[in-house]
């Protein structure tokens, strides 16, 4: 028995949204459609995560932000390339440091922090949705690979 | 192995970069020939600090300019690099 | 020069090896010499031995910042092949190839040249198809290159993992016999030797400092041990081109990186051949020690450190266990680092420079021991005749600007991305 | 003590051990003194430490799969079923032919094989079999490691090495301070140095008061590891741990034999302590003659007294301890001799002898039977079975200048010790502070004085090396093998610098000091590589569809990272026959073949053309909504390094594809324009390589397919259709690569497999990768790798027409350069053989058989219906050598065939079976 559980969650339907120009008047528009701001840097709310200084990615319907969005960016259909994986149970911090570089044991890594970072060379975005659960957005071609390694090392965590 | 300061993410594991080319081998789309070819090939490649332009690859994917010691590693500065993008 | 034998060795058996004298002087530099020769490396010397020993310029000073042989024909993982498919590098490789097969003897120095065999693996049939090319490109030349199969390669290298399920399964391999392995730190000691019998002052602990200017020429260089005035000054700083160049206000298309290698514990024979492959970059060969020594990528950022990235070695270490799956209980003894002047199409840079009396000798990536004598010897004719050898012409300074890159992998201007 | 129990063998001898004991206490404990032999003169050798510094009890753990060669015995906790072997030795460790060696050690000094085995190279390769063989320690292993290495990230503000009671201490302090803080430790036991020297500290027995200040620690969060060893030290404190699960050879409960650690620590404490140094005088080597801590350790520690008659050689004070020790123990102390001619132990009881060193043990393989001693000028011969010798203590400061840090000579101590540091790294303890001793150089005949034990480097050798001109440290090192050994010189290289220091007449500071490089102890090659082994070696990518091929049970192939189906063979086929059979359907009814892997980005915004334009050398703003063309892209050297397709779907949306090889050096290059070269653009750039499944449905009734899928009019070439199929969007996009009227259909991976079938229903034949390369070859399309290798310009791969006229792509700029109108660069041709053999790829094309290489084939086919082979390849000059007939020669393969250099577009090229 281990203390973390590997769930495959599939694929969902996922928009990389990006701001070009002036990105503060089109993130106040996409925010009134959202209902709330957009994240800041390593950072999510509600079913926006922040990719990077320019990007976010939009899980579910996209009709609202696509509207206000105008020319002030772009969101382009991504959701076909990840696959999520949710790992849940006391230890999934504990297994995110195997094969990692990245301080996922660290309390700033708090709810609702957002990375990227490499896993067994493997770059994944990982959301922590609550104390007992994080989300990884894994690149879905390495899925196969990815869920081996954490399977394999759940079974070898350090006690 | 190194701590690179991403201007966006903080400290981060220099694996988790790669290195692009120096400040200085950027050639302008507007570049006379002769410029362009002395861009692409001639550098100081100096045995102290230059100015890199690294990317945070597998991290946020963003692009920054480094000063950096060649010999000893220290970066003395790190400036993000790209559009205009919100905190 | 006291000569070395079997018979002056078993004379010191009597003699408690008494009779041996220095390998080579410890002289003070002159004020002048017809050519001086920065960096007391493999090329360095090599090409100082050639000059005296065949064009008589005997005038020469080898100049070393700190030890003779300390820099990366000492930091290497020994391999010697001509493999290339491109033509002005396997002709320049075969020609130092040919020189390898006599060294030991003409330097009276056993650097222990091991024809052992360069094996390429193939992963696949695009891989196969690559090796062949590259075997043809070879053979029409009149250099050996050998297809094997899947089941000759399994006789030759037992240790290889021949499994279907393997991560790079071995579809075959091109085998050039000739290549193999040398005791790297004998090619720096007997060329320093031979340099010094002809008269060559090998100085070291001299650190160049600047270049003597006159006009667009250079005519001589500050050390830390004064002015020594040169004819030629010939640069062979391999890491440290870049620093030396400028000196004399060059900029070069190179950049000096980090690249390791690594070595475990002794074991019985193992690896057989020197084993590269195709697909991947990592090199595997056995020493006489018994070691299995290791290289794989350097670390793709500049850096002037002798200390590689730890990661970058890991890597290596897992291409190396996908070839050789039994390695995993062998240990790393050590590992360590060169600095490697990148050139800025994978290929070498010999010859003129735009300052008169001021040549160049770098670029040599991580390929520069299995040069070490065709560099020296055709540097040194290009110094003694005062024009680049026809065979280092394709590697002169100015083909960056004139567009003639020699560009064995096709990658472009930034060996980063190579 | 505790009886023993545990059950191991050793030269398949039935042995037992009590618990706690490591393999060398064992043998100790069972009376073994002859453990190896050395390595070029195969010495007897026995135990000389306790510890991972030892250079000559080297053995063969484990079986099978689990076999460890040069496992050091002073470093390996046995276990129940231990099985250990001797190594470098035939037939057998007592007697061992290798061992004639020594008989003419005399000819053979050090360096002796650069002086001779002279004569062609095939000569010296025969000699070199003999001297690999005689070579090399422990055995080859053979098997695969059934075991499994974990590689595990941790953080820490503090990480303390060694639990000595400074580590302790230090460690202690860090968590009181609210630091998060992790020690490591590379013994079984905490502060193995109060095993050895028992004592009280802060009111508690030593090794109970350790435990404790364990267990505080752990308390407050920190972590500690026993059997881990930090091997490296990088930048930014960066450290390499290697943790041993079970002991060498063991059987893991859970599969994991070792963990490798990659730490970032804010501060590094180091706690290293030193390493004890053995006296130079000649047979020092022998079995018998062992480190005094090391006696004190199993003495104390093991319960094992190595010998009944000592003779304890010292040049300090510590050693007094061993006397003692032994005496406690029950043990004789025949003499102690100590080099300082200031006694410091007169009234110690022992018989001290001063200004008394050793000079030549007696005795053979089965250990020491006398020393003889100078005591002050006279000699004098001590009967005795072990010799404990001290020679003062060497810091352990492998870490400290692995780290940059700076070395500083400590004058009472005779040792080097940390001075200055780079980044965040302090020394505490004994490796700071050691404790004085004196070095006496050494003594006795200097060709049996060993310096390096496992090398066989003696004192002779050292001094060959400095006559012969290899004063530089590291040239002394290179010549004579010192501290090459598995042990890294940790005991010997101290000894040398003090020979050096006294030919040279210099202090052992200016004589110098060898680097430190890592591992500071050798660290498994399985633990570096982690999981990542045997088929996993290298992450594998597996397209949308692969569960879907996998079904089919095609030939696979390895593209890059990615697994791609290559053929899908029927019955006995071949893989030839399946993509010839493949290839004829396309040709002439329809087939489909995933092409998912292929490179996509999706552009948008106001500026996406003006941002497309400078990417691709093409012109690609005169494209109407819906259509879509061919496209080429060149590095800013002017050559072209890709190629692929550019559609606009919207006004202001475009997807580019380009090849799967080079998908991830493109997206690089896309962002770096983007973010380089036109940061104020409005423009979106994303990668959709895995998002969208892409199929190519190609043949003459691909046409009629795609009309029945969509319900709609198939698009004309190169236009693109917003349509569904199966109920899934998708973008038609009629676009051929093999030549026929065909299309690719790109939609969101997450509905692959429904795709798929949908359109197999149809009909449509599956076909792979060999197939799509004889029709490409065919019709003369180019692929990035052979043909686009990234040396050609855009003209001379037979391009230049479609090069944007207005300029502004990047690359312009570099094509002025005067080589690139050289009349002999390579051009891109077409090939057909004319004397009814076959083109091997790869091939050089040559004048005549035995002429010089003019280009080569870059692909090889055939005419996929009327059979014929045909070829691609690059050609000196060759878009004005149409016509010329050469040979396609391959010398490796011993194939040629005679061929005549056409336009590379073969198979309809007009492009009339575009249309309908």
């Amino acid at each position: 028995m281990t203390d973390v559980t590997i769930e495959q969650l599939g694929r969902a339907p996922l928009h990389v949204l990006e701001l070009w120009g002036d990105p503060k008047a089109a993130a106040k528009r996409v925010a009134k459609a959202l209902g709330h701001d957009l994240p800041k840097v390593g950072k999510a709310q509600g079913n926006v995560l922040r990719l990077s200084p320019t990007t976010w990615l939009v899980e579910g319907d996209v009709t609202a932000p696509k509207q206000t969005l105008g020319d002030g960016g772009a969101l382009t259909p991504s959701g076909g390339g990840y696959e999520r994986v949710r790992l849940s149970g006391p230890a999934w911090r504990s297994l995110l440091m195997e094969g990692g570089l990245f301080d996922a044991e660290s309390p700033a890594f708090g709810i609702d922090s957002v990375v990227t970072t490499p896993i067994d060379h493997i770059a994944v975005t990982l959301r922590v949705e609550s104390e007992n659960a994080c989300l990884a957005y894994v690149p879905a071609s390495h899925a196969v690979d990815l869920l081996r390694f954490w399977q394999l090392s759940a079974g070898g965590l350090p006690r | 192995m190194k701590l690179i300061p991403c201007p966006h993410c903080g400290n981060r594991a220099q694996a988790e970069f790669v290195y692009e080319r120096t400040a200085d081998s950027v050639v302008p789309l507007d570049a006379e020939p002769d410029a362009a070819v002395a861009a692409l090939f001639a550098r100081a490649n100096p045995r102290g600090v230059e100015e890199e332009i690294w990317r945070h690859t597998y991290g946020c994917g963003s692009w920054m300019l480094i000063r950096r010691d060649r010999v000893s590693h220290a970066i003395e500065w790190v400036k993000p690099l790209g559009p205009e993008a919100l905190p | 020069m006291s000569k070395y034998s079997a018979l002056s060795l078993l004379r010191g058996a009597f003699n408690g090896q008494s009779h041996w004298q220095p390998a080579w002087r410890d002289p003070e530099p002159k004020t002048s010499y017809d050519v001086v020769i920065i960096g007391g490396g493999g090329h360095g010397l090599a090409t100082a031995y050639y000059l005296a020993k065949v064009h008589g310029i005997t005038n020469v000073a080898v100049i070393e910042k700190g030890y003779i042989g300390g820099g990366n024909v000492g930091r290497n993982t020994t391999i010697v092949r001509s493999n290339y498919r491109l033509e002005p590098l396997s002709r320049f490789y075969e020609f130092s190839l040919k020189l390898w097969e006599g060294l030991s003897d003409d330097l009276n120095y056993n650097v222990m040249f091991s024809p052992r065999g360069a094996l390429t693996l193939g992963h696949s049939d695009a891989d196969m198809i690559q090796l062949a090319q590259k075997g043809d490109a070879m053979a029409v030349q009149g250099i050996d290159a050998e297809l094997l199969t899947r089941d000759q390669v399994m006789k030759i290298e037992p240790c290889l993992d021949f499994s279907r399920q393997a991560r790079f399964p071995i579809e075959g391999a091109m085998i050039q016999w000739r290549g193999g392995t040398a005791r790297h730190d004998a090619v720096a000691w007997g060329f320093a030797r031979g340099a010094d019998s002809y008269g060559v002052d090998i100085i070291q602990k001299c650190e160049v400092t600047g270049m003597v200017m006159g006009g667009n020429r250079v005519v001589g260089v500050e050390t830390s041990r004064g002015r020594i005035n040169a004819g030629t000054v010939a640069i062979c700083a391999a890491g440290h081109s870049g620093h030396v160049a400028a000196m004399a206000g060059l900029k070069l298309p190179v950049e000096s990186q980090t690249l390791q290698a690594m070595v475990t514990e002794g074991v019985k024979p193992m690896v057989q051949t020197v084993v590269m492959t195709q697909s991947l970059h990592c090199y595997i060969s056995q020493s006489d020690k018994g070691g299995i020594v290791f290289g794989g990528d350097p670390d793709n950022w500049p850096s002037y450190a002798q200390r590689g990235q730890p990661v970058t070695m890991e890597l290596a270490v897992q291409q190396g266990l996908a070839l050789i799956p039994a390695l995993s209980r062998l240990r790393m003894l050590r590992c360590w680092a060169g600095v490697t002047d990148m050139s800025f199409d994978g290929s070498p840079i010999i010859g003129t420079t735009p300052r008169d009396g001021l040549w160049i000798n770098g670029g040599w990536c991580y390929g520069g021991f299995k040069a070490t004598p065709g560099s020296g010897y055709l540097f040194a004719h290009s110094l003694a005749h005062q024009r680049p050898h026809a065979i280092v012409e394709p590697f002169s300074l100015d083909r960056f600007e004139r567009g003639s890159p020699v560009d064995e992998n096709g990658t472009g201007p930034f060996p980063n991305h190579r | 003590m505790n009886a023993a129990t545990i059950n191991f063998t050793f030269d398949g001898k039935a042995l037992r051990a009590r618990p706690g004991q490591t393999l060398a206490a064992a043998l100790l404990d069972n009376g073994t003194k002859l453990v190896g032999r050395s390595f070029k003169y195969h010495r007897p050798r026995g135990i000389l430490s306790a510890g991972v510094e030892e250079p000559n009890a080297l053995v063969t753990v484990g079986t099978g799969g689990r076999t460890e060669p040069n496992t050091r015995a002073t470093d390996l906790f046995v276990y129940e079923g231990l099985v250990a072997t001797s190594q470098n030795r035939w037939p057998s460790l007592s007697s061992d032919l290798g061992s004639a060696l020594q008989l003419v050690a005399k000819a053979l000094p050090a360096g002796f094989y650069y002086k001779t085995f002279f004569g062609p190279p095939k000569l010296w390769l025969f000699y070199e079999k003999f001297i690999r063989r005689a070579a090399g320690l422990g055995p080859a292993p053979t098997e695969i490691d059934p075991d499994r290495y974990a590689t595990r990230a941790a953080f820490c503000d503090v990480l303390v090495v060694g639990s000595g009671p400074a580590g302790l201490i230090a460690a202690r302090d860090a968590v009181h301070a609210g630091k998060k803080v992790i020690l490591v430790e590379q013994d079984a036991k905490l502060a193995p140095s109060l095993l050895r020297d028992p004592h009280e500290i802060e009111s508690k027995p030593g090794a109970a008061w350790a435990e404790d200040v364990a267990a505080e620690i752990r308390a407050n969060g920190g972590k500690v590891l026993t059997r881990t060893s930090a091997s490296g030290l990088w930048d930014d404190q960066f450290i390499c741990l290697s943790e041993k699960l079970v002991e060498p050879g063991q059987v893991p409960a859970n599969g994991f034999t070792q963990r490798y650690w990659h730490v970032r620590a804010g501060e590094v404490v180091l706690a290293t302590g030193v390493i004890e140094r053995p006296l130079t005088f000649a047979n020092n080597d022998r079995p018998g003659v062992m480190l005094s801590q090391a006696v004190r350790t199993y003495v104390n520690r093991f319960g094992v007294v190595p010998g009944q008659r000592v003779v304890v050689a010292t040049t300090g004070d510590d050693a007094y301890l061993t006397a003692q020790a032994l005496r406690d123990a029950g043990a004789e102390v025949v003499a102690v001799l100590d080099s300082r001619a200031a006694p410091a132990g007169q009234d110690s009881g022992f018989a001290v002898f001063n200004s008394a060193v050793p000079v030549t043990a007696k005795g053979g393989k089965n250990g020491v039977t006398a020393l003889v001693a100078n005591l002050g000028g006279t000699e004098r011969t001590f009967a005795c079975d072990l010799i404990a010798m001290s020679g003062g203590f060497t810091p352990l400061v492998h870490l400290h200048m692995q780290a940059g840090g700076k070395l500083d000579w400590d004058e009472a101590a005779q040792a080097f010790v940390p001075g200055a540091s780079r980044w965040n790294v302090r020394t505490v303890g004994l490796a700071a502070e050691p404790a004085p001793a004196e070095t006496v150089g050494a003594t006795g005949v200097a060709k049996q004085a060993f310096v390096d034990f496992q090398n066989d480097v003696t004192v002779a050798d050292l001094d060959l090396a400095w006559r012969e001109g290899y004063r530089s440290v590291e040239h002394l090192k290179r010549y004579t093998t010192l501290g090459m050994a598995t042990d890294q010189g940790k005991t010997g290289n101290m000894a040398a610098l003090d020979r050096i220091a006294r030919r040279e007449g210099m202090t052992v500071p200016e004589a110098g000091l060898t680097t430190f490089r890592p591992p500071h102890t050798p660290v498994s090659m399985g633990a570096l590589a982690g999981l990542a082994t045997g088929e996993h070696a290298q992450p594998t990518r597996r397209p949308a569809l692969y569960d879907l091929h996998a079904a089919k049970d095609p030939i696979w192939l390895n593209a890059g990272y990615w697994k791609r189906p290559r053929a899908y063979p029927v019955g006995a086929e071949t893989l030839a026959q399946a993509g010839l059979r493949e290839a004829r359907a396309v040709r002439s009814s329809v087939g489909m073949c995933d092409v998912s892997t292929l490179a996509k980005f999706e552009v948008q915004g106001p500026d996406a053309v003006q941002y497309l334009e400078r990417v691709c050398q093409t012109s690609v703003g005169k494209l109407a909504v819906g259509r879509g063309r061919y496209t080429f892209m060149a590095r800013e050297d002017s050559l072209v390094f890709d190629d692929g397709t550019v559609w606009r779907l919207e006004e202001n949306r475009f997807l580019l594809t380009s090849s799967t090889g080079g998908a991830s050096r493109m997206a690089t290059w896309l962002s770096y324009v983007r973010n380089h070269l036109c940061a104020d653009l409005k423009v979106s750039l994303v990668c959709v390589q895995e998002h969208y499944a892409a199929i190519a449905v190609a043949g003459p009734k691909s046409s009629a397919v795609m009309a029945k899928l969509t319900g709609a009019e198939s698009p004309r070439h190169m236009s693109v259709v917003d349509a569904r199929i199966a109920g899934i969007p998708a973008w038609v996009m009629a676009a051929s690569f093999s030549g026929e009227r065909a299309f690719e259909v790109h939609f969101d991976a997450a509905h692959a497999e429904a795709v798929w079938n949908a359109i197999e229903a149809e009909g449509c034949t599956p076909y792979g990768l060999e197939a799509m390369e004889l029709l490409r070859i065919e019709k003369g399309h180019m692929v990035v790798g052979p043909d686009i290798d990234g040396r050609l310009t855009a003209e001379e791969l037979g391009l230049g027409k479609m090069v944007n006229k207005a300029g502004g792509w990047i690359g312009a700029s570099t094509l002025h350069r005067p080589a690139f109108v050289d009349p002999l660069r390579k051009q891109f041709v077409g090939l057909e053989a004319i004397d009814g053999g076959s083109i091997p790829e790869g091939s050089m094309l040559v004048r005549w058989i035995g002429g010089e290489a003019e280009g080569h084939v870059t692909g090889s086919g055939l005419r996929v219906l009327e059979g014929g082979s045909i070829a691609i390849g690059h050609l000196k000059g060759g878009h004005k050598r149409h016509g010329e007939e050469l040979y396609a020669y391959s010398p490796t393969r011993k194939q040629k065939a005679k061929v005549r250099v056409t336009s590379p577009h073969c198979y309809d090229p007009a492009g009339e079976r575009y249309r309908d």
